[in-house]
């Protein structure tokens, strides 16, 4: 059963330096206030795994928190390049980062396969690409009926998986909606699980194209209203497309980012 | 800018949506690809099904997308499913008609690269990586690729391959298993480009209404074959410049 | 694009002789009507698949549409036999009955594997169970990352797949809701798809919960009213339990049954 | 009836439904194990968490459905969600408590049998075959078996192995790779049987008031161990009865 806490207790009990980490949200519902207070509380070493890495991963990274990138498209959308990440990956700073990429296919399937407790998931991806000579948790397996060769992936467990969701109720059960991605699979797959939540509400009703993740899959439920801003919460308030543009000019020197950083962490969750 | 006269990038818009056809499935990524086939859809083909990566099918924003997540493509989707879903019940069995990509490098073989600049581990210039691209261009029945004609960008050979055209010859689809037909169709803001139905090597087909042989030549980093016959694209008509400059993309001021 | 026809033009043009033939619905939303059409229309030598055949598989074996049999579980839900299954296999009546027997996480991988475009799907199932001693779409692959054995199950792509849905647009998208089993997959893995529905409405409002088939994976849409009587449809009309008690007898005896089909043959759809 | 008296199959249910603990995650089958989980979360596990396979999660049915896709089940369900998904996101990966069971056929080792009576091509007796069975007995992390004592289903070996208990001794799980600990209880209208820890054969660990070792063994079709420390089981008390009683079958008469 989920226990309702505050989230900086949540980032504390779930999330250890060295974790396999993925903050998931498919350019909806993207949980940055989590991400903010992973900063806060200065994690290291972690392995950041999510299939869209933008603002969020920029700023981990930017803040010395990752040790490895597991993605699939970098990049922040509709503005650029991610600065942080790429002066991390070029420079080393403020230290190194190794990568391990995929398709949006492959990761997709990863989550899946991490979800369903089996070791690797198959698809019709990756042949003729070079991105097999460079990942290591891309591999083929042969169909043992008709013969033919399919691209495998590695299962992806992270240590804990993070979303944020419109809303749960008071039993820790959990319900998004809109643009859902890769959530469900993301937080089925975790060890441990820690779920942001706009408002927690008596009684959850019914919703067209919702997701619900039930109580006793899920470890933490924490409040962060607007916890998903500058990205949306489908219902509650729109992209902030104005911060997407202004990132790229407060991430594309040091300078500008510390002092960001700075401010940050001298704000509460 | 009045009817009379319009940009390249207006022309490589208008010949991308005219590319569509009416009914249509198409896989459009963010970018120049939503803008012409969110073009066509209010031109002459108001039932082209458009889909998104994020899960969103059949979706008919008023505006453009800033992302391939918006919002808008929810709200407007007949229906929204899971990522995992939309790869592999959508995607991966080959339903899809066209897959609509751009690239930061594409090559004389139509095979795309937005992965890296340079080498792998020491890049000149790291990108943002493969997103839905090479599942797109390996599963969709035909690929258009969108994307401006630059000498840096049209490439003899592509640094990385993200998303496989045609390999390196007409075969290689068969051979690695790809079953769409790959890029039938590269349209920039110069001209179009065309396989050669006997090597696959892509091979200029059409240029835009004032626009030269030799400046697309100029432009491209291998010795483009020219089709013997050679169209001229014509202009952009009133509707359509009109239509394409009215889409206002999400939340851009106005 | 799905075209709106009646149900005997959608069974004469999507229905033939020797197909593989799936129709699904998981206890809700059976296609009863479009079976007793397939009936009427006198088809011959049909494989049929279905995780669950009960009476709807019953009345075609027994009408002698059936050569083969694919399936999970087999029986009368809350009642008991499906005789006219029984007396297929033990008596050839009123012909042989060929089947190829799975677990339901089989068949539905099976259906997975078909809507996904590969030929195979990866579970752990079967092991240490006698059922792969009998089927030979079970196999097993060795995982690439593990060398972990699992469970390899072979795709199902049925040349016609039949559901029934609440209802559709007037364009042929499709709305169903409720239990919605392994519907999607179905009709997702099929070479052609027909779908009867309640009604054709203007327009799809959404509904919490609700698959939505989009028109160009459908092929033929016909209005089925109380289409899935005996069975449900969900926030339409209650599942008819008296009538699965009472095919229990008509089912018993040959003679019985066969007035049934008669009766059945005579009635129009 | 009185609450005085009460018949084998309610002393079956009544045990079966104190052998679930409040907030367990409970995978049921239709027939007896609905009935004994519906009753468990009537009287001392009101948060017991019901899955029923056709995709129904945490669902709280005012009356038992008579098949394991009623409209009951999805009505008061937390979540509704498809067939594969049931199966491969909430069974396989081993995050249900207990699986509950039912079988024509167990034998010695706790295998179950559901699909045939004598040969597999020339059965005596065709049964309906696996359902979800296989899948529930591999992976939720414990097996309880409900079925009627009788000496045609007590076996010493079953015709046929639907569903794994211990195979053929306590090595086999681990072997075949099947992560639940498998069938821990068996518990039947005449007493409870448990696997032996070092021999995994079930042993006669209680048996219901009123009945004796005699009577199980008779219906028992191997030698019967009886456990050094027999339990009787505590008949079913007054507020157990009468909700038991209480429980309406869907579409039933009353």
């Amino acid at each position: 059963m989920a226990k309702i806490v505050s989230l900086p207790e949540a980032v504390a009990e779930l999330v250890r330096d060295g974790d396999v980490v993925a903050l998931e949200g498919f350019t909806h519902l993207i949980p940055f206030a989590a991400g903010h207070e992973i900063i806060r509380q200065a994690r290291r070493d972690l392995t950041l795994v999510r299939m869209t890495p933008d603002l969020i991963y920029d700023q981990l990274i930017g803040a010395g928190c990752a040790a490895k990138l597991v993605f699939s498209w970098g990049g922040n959308p509709g503005v650029g390049s991610l600065h942080r990440m790429r002066d991390a990956l070029k420079n080393e700073w403020p230290m190194p980062l190794e990568i391990e990429e995929h398709s949006h296919a492959g990761m997709a399937n990863r989550y899946v396969a991490g979800a369903s407790g089996v070791p690797f998931a198959i698809l019709r991806g990756y042949a003729g690409t070079d991105l097999p000579l460079h990942t290591p948790t891309i591999s083929s397996v042969t169909c043992p009926f008709t013969g033919e060769q399919l691209a495998a992936v590695a299962a992806l467990n992270p240590d804990v998986t993070v979303v944020h969701a419109q809303r749960a109720d008071r039993a820790g059960n959990v319900q998004l909606w809109g643009i859902t991605g890769i959530q469900k699979e993301a937080v089925l797959a975790a060890k441990r699980s820690l779920v942001t939540v706009e408002e927690i509400v008596d009684e959850l009703t019914p919703v067209p194209g919702a997701v619900v993740l039930p109580s006793w899959v899920v470890d933490r439920v924490a409040t962060a209203p607007k916890g998903a801003a500058p990205s949306y919460a489908h219902g509650y308030y729109d992209r902030d497309n104005a911060a997407y543009r202004k990132w790229d000019a407060i991430s594309r020197d040091r300078a500008s980012f510390t002092s960001w950083l700075e401010e940050l962490k001298g704000s509460a969750a | 800018m009045s009817t009379d006269s319009w940009t390249a990038d207006e022309m490589m818009s208008v010949a991308a949506a005219r590319s569509l056809r009416e009914g249509q499935v198409c896989f459009v990524g963010i970018g120049l690809p939503s803008v012409a086939a969110n073009l066509a859809r209010r031109l002459h083909a108001p039932n082209l099904v458009l889909i998104y990566e994020s899960g969103t099918i059949d979706t008919k924003p008023d505006e453009l997308p800033l992302s391939i997540g918006d919002g808008i493509l929810a709200d407007s989707a007949l229906s929204v499913v899971s990522v995992p879903e939309i790869f592999n019940y959508w995607l991966q069995p080959g339903r899809i008609d066209v897959g609509f990509l751009s690239g930061a490098q594409l090559d004389r073989f139509a095979n795309i690269n937005t992965t890296v600049i340079g080498e792998y581990d020491e890049p000149d210039v790291r990108l943002p990586g493969s997103g839905g691209a090479p599942e797109i261009a390996a599963s969709c029945r035909e690929v258009i690729v969108v994307m401006r004609h630059r000498l840096r960008a049209f490439v003899e050979q592509v640094d990385f391959v993200t998303s496989v055209g045609h390999g390196s010859g007409p075969d290689d689809r068969r051979v690695l298993g790809l079953r769409g037909a790959g890029p039938m169709k590269v349209i920039t803001d110069l001209g179009i480009l065309e396989p050669d139905p006997d090597t696959a090597e892509l091979v200029l087909t059409a240029v835009h209404h004032g626009i030269t042989v030799e400046q697309v030549r100029a432009e491209t980093g291998w010795t483009l074959q020219v089709s013997a016959d050679l169209r001229i694209t014509a202009p952009p008509g009133e509707k359509e410049l009109t239509t394409l400059r009215s889409l206002r993309t999400v939340g851009a001021a106005s």
